[in-house]
């Protein structure tokens, strides 16, 4: 059953000690090619695991998660990019930046999950797993596409080569290559090679991530003083969407895909995280009118521990109650 | 020693890529980078972080007439994304003479 | 084109937010920031190490004006932990002209 | 029982390769990043341990620790100083600056005694670790005081301002906001996921202090550049310093605290030991006329090395003798 | 039994993952630092392993072991110096610094041999660490004495500087220390203590190799840009090079040293491999006239790729031969 | 403020304790090491990476004297190893004037 003492597992609550570092301006200070390195290793271990959970399952049963992977990758930007643009009326170029970030995913808040449920001893579907390599991609090219109609009349000389440069790195951005990459040899490894493996990416990886989380605990922290230039109406959406997003997600995974409830929380995520990692990049690549202060603000600062903290007990309670409808 | 001119250039770490393809393009074979820089501009702070968002540092020495196309080529690349170039004059201790 | 100074400070890694700050105050906006910097002067050796006193290097570009105010509110900083300040002239290739 | 063998443990095996590499000018060099990465595991798995243990045992029982090591934290660096001054007769802000370093303590220190503890099989007191936390902060307030007192007269605009931030990293700085945190978050975490980040955190843990050791051999050995610039009577300090509060430490945690063996041993090492993290960014901005070559090579280049290999068995040593007593 | 499926370890799949990232030009880098770090820890798991598997063997057992990578390490470079300068027909100073590489070993490539053994469960012997550890220094040598006299007549001033410092680094080089300090602490230290630090070193040795595996792929394809500049028969040499230092170290392994399987395809790893770490900047050093662009291109991009993934399983099937008759 | 010379020295990694040996000879102390630079030149593209084989970049401030005995010293490793040396004036911001 869940209750408040589930919040207290140490992925959260490190997460929480580098906000609070951080708020209290400590000079503790992570070196950032450490946080490319758990970066690494967590992409790695992600994927390889469930790799091997996905070689154990008919090869039919993920064609339904790709698919709904595509389906929430192309239409939650959409979504939000309406409502950037009705509700909280913000200009076309910052809309479609933004929207990109919450069409895409965000791995630590996924791992994070996967953290919570393993510590309740909730089973969890494989799926996810591809669908979490698969939506960093959709998103970026879909942010490409709002811009461009933005822009449409002013238009700049780079732009064919920009477009050209971005759809290429949607599908080979070191995210997408590290998840497939490592799925693909955890499906194809032979199990005597995977096995002197796995006491690195597995027995140690809730340690990682712990470590990974104190330092984005840091990282959110360190966006807070940007939230006088974010403005109340888009800190209001930071946390709308990642509701919505969640609520979507929570419908695709148990009524689209039939998930039980650790599946259909890990669906509920994928759709409400927003990315902080792959997307920005490309974004400022793409939208350099845009303001990587509105959109690294909402991802990493409002988003992400929204998340972390509230958002993961929630879906999960929600789903919960769906499975018991 | 032969007189220079001295360009710094900073840009943000996404394009470095595109700039040296500028460069190859007119021709600059020379160039010295510093990368993981930091800073902040008219487009808030720009630090090193999980984003790739940090600053490069770029230097190439050359000739005059070089120096007037490495302006044409980086000039629009700063207009779209921010970034300084500073020019200014050196002597270049040639190796041999 | 526009002639601008251009302040290059090496300074202490502890000492940058002070310095930061004071920027701040007199209204100096852009800088540019290269961590991790070692070297030698007056005071020994300084190297990056565990101990967090290696030096970080600062480019400011700007008129000649601020530059003045800068170099007064630096000098004492240098004064007092060491370092190194060195102006010279730089033309700054204006994003639109 | 104590023999020689139990020197050859590989924490102080590692420590002495760094040292004989870097004499032999070898081009064997640690990234800092990966020193800084080293640091912040170690003193995160220090504290989940700590804190673990702790839980188990009467909070009463650690009210004398507590003050125990506030206690020692101030009284150590006005002990230094004043040897420092009237012994050494070295300047007084000088005298601040290395006086502040042997107030506080080194976790690294701390850490392979630990090892050498485990390597014998001797237990120990779960209270030294709340103690290890403590001590980096007073002796940072200890050595601005001494120097204020030592400057006043020739006043400087900066001392204010100064004052105020040293004060606050004394509380904030990494070190301390790390061993608290993960202090507290192994004292509360819910069992199920500690259990999960424990393989990581524990099992590792006396391998990644080895290379830790083997990097910090490296950086004791660099220092020895520095010994005629220290001088003699300087480097006597180094070592008489320690055994000095070495033998305040054994008497505390003794006859004080009332601990075994393993743990009087601990607090020996926390007196003895000289911290080269902390403090010594503190001294350099609260008393930059102070020389950093001193205190540095001092806390890492004598009292540190001296500590590892020789002190260590040493309060050991004296620490089962007044077991036996 | 050898089949193909052998080819599908984890480490040898890193690889080509790696290799393939950089292929399709995706933005997946590693931090330089963390590529050093994972060296150093591979360093010093592969040391530590083997000294304490020597230490249960008879002393005398390993001098022929020594006597064998001496005579290797000085053999293979004039071997290659010939080939390059009558067959490939490039010029003395590049031939010498090319030859060089080929005396020295790939720490690499030896791992991923044992990881190739040991996913088979083919025993292997203790001593071709040792090999390893030797055989870094005297190509060194070799390459500068054949720079030397390539060179002699148009001397140059600093050269006698030059070499003291390299026959310096030859024997202190970062990879020989850590090798040879971390063999003897395997098999010296007590017992007690390096169990307590094994589980880091060996329980976690094939995932982090495989993570080295990962970068290295990257880096391996990155150089082939340069293939144009090295030319057909230069390229050529990368591979029949291996092919025919595999074949000495067979000969070597079996019939010299009388190892098994196991022992017989490691020295023939050790002949045939092409140094990329310790080589490079000494030969740079050494011989400025030589460029990196061909030595570089042909150990990394070429020898190494080759080795991993068709080289060893190819010796291996030789070996077995050899063992069969 | 006083006029000096500003050499900027860029060198491989490999020589830079070389290069400082030599400045200690000739009784130069103060420089500025920026490590871990990357660049292209005639001979090729250096980028950081396992061989060690990259970059540093190193400043020097000094008198027209100093920096002529400087050059000198860098110039036979310059010849040997490749690398750039610029050579441009600057005003130092001396501490107590
Ligand atoms: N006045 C300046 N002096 C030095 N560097 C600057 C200056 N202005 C901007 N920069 C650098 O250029 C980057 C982009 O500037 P901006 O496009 O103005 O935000 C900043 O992050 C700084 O690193
Ligand atoms: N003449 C110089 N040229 C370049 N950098 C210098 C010079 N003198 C000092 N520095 C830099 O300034 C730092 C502090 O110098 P100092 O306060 O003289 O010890 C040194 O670590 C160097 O990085
Ligand atoms: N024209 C240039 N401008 C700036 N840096 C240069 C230039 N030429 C060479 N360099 C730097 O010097 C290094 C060695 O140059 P080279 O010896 O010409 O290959 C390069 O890797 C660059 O970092
Ligand atoms: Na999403
Ligand atoms: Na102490
Ligand atoms: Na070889």
């Amino acid at each position: 059953m869940f209750s408040l003492s589930s919040m207290l597992i140490p992925a959260i609550l490190f997460f929480a000690l580098g906000f609070f570092a951080q708020l209290v301006r400590s000079d503790l200070k992570f070196p950032p090619d450490l946080t490319k390195a758990l970066s690494i290793y967590l992409l790695v271990g992600i994927g390889l695991h469930g790799g091997m959970e996905l070689a154990k399952v008919d090869p039919a049963g993920a064609i339904g998660a790709v698919v709904a992977a595509v389906g929430l990758g192309l239409g939650l930007p959409v979504i939000a990019y309406l409502i950037l643009l009705l509700a909280v009326r913000i200009d076309r170029l910052n809309a479609a930046a933004i929207a990109a970030h919450y069409g895409s995913v965000s791995a630590g808040t996924f791992v994070t999950a996967i953290a919570f449920l393993e510590s309740l001893k909730v089973p969890y579907e494989s799926q996810p797993v591809i669908m979490l390599a698969i939506m960093e991609s959709p998103a970026i090219i879909i942010g490409l596409v709002l811009a461009n109609m933005a822009r449409r009349g002013n238009g700049n000389g780079h732009d064919k080569r920009v477009s050209r440069e971005l759809v290429h790195d949607a599908f080979t951005n070191g995210s997408v290559v590290l998840l497939l990459g490592s799925m693909l040899i955890g499906a194809i490894a032979q199990p005597a090679g995977l096995n002197k493996i796995l006491p690195f990416y597995e027995t140690m990886f809730m340690g990682v991530l712990s470590l990974f989380l104190l330092d984005m605990g840091m990282e959110a922290s360190r966006r807070i003083g940007d939230f006088g230039k974010v403005g109340p109406s888009l800190l209001v959406f930071g946390i709308a969407m990642p509701l919505l997003g969640g609520a979507i997600g929570l419908a695709v995974g148990h009524w689209v895909l039939g998930f039980g409830v650790g599946g259909t929380l890990l669906v509920a995520v994928l759709a409400a995280s927003a990315s902080y990692i792959a997307v920005p990049p490309a974004m400022r690549l793409a939208i350099p009118e845009a303001s990587p202060a509105l959109f690294l603000t909402l991802s990493l600062g409002v988003t992400f521990p929204f998340n972390i903290v509230l958002g993961i007990p929630l879906y999960f309670g929600a789903a919960q109650w769906l499975a018991s409808q | 020693m032969k007189p220079v001119k001295r360009i710094e250039i900073v840009i943000e770490e996404i394009e470095l890529e595109n700039v040296i393809d500028e460069l190859d393009r007119i021709g600059v074979v020379g160039y010295t980078i510093v990368p993981r820089a930091g800073g902040r501009g008219e487009r808030g702070v720009r630090y090193e972080s999980v984003q790739g968002l940090g600053n490069v540092l770029m230097t190439i020495a050359c000739d005059e007439q070089q120096a007037a196309r490495v302006i044409e080529v980086i000039r629009p690349i700063l207009k779209r994304y921010g970034g300084v170039c500073l020019v200014s004059d050196a002597m270049w201790v040639i190796h041999d003479s």
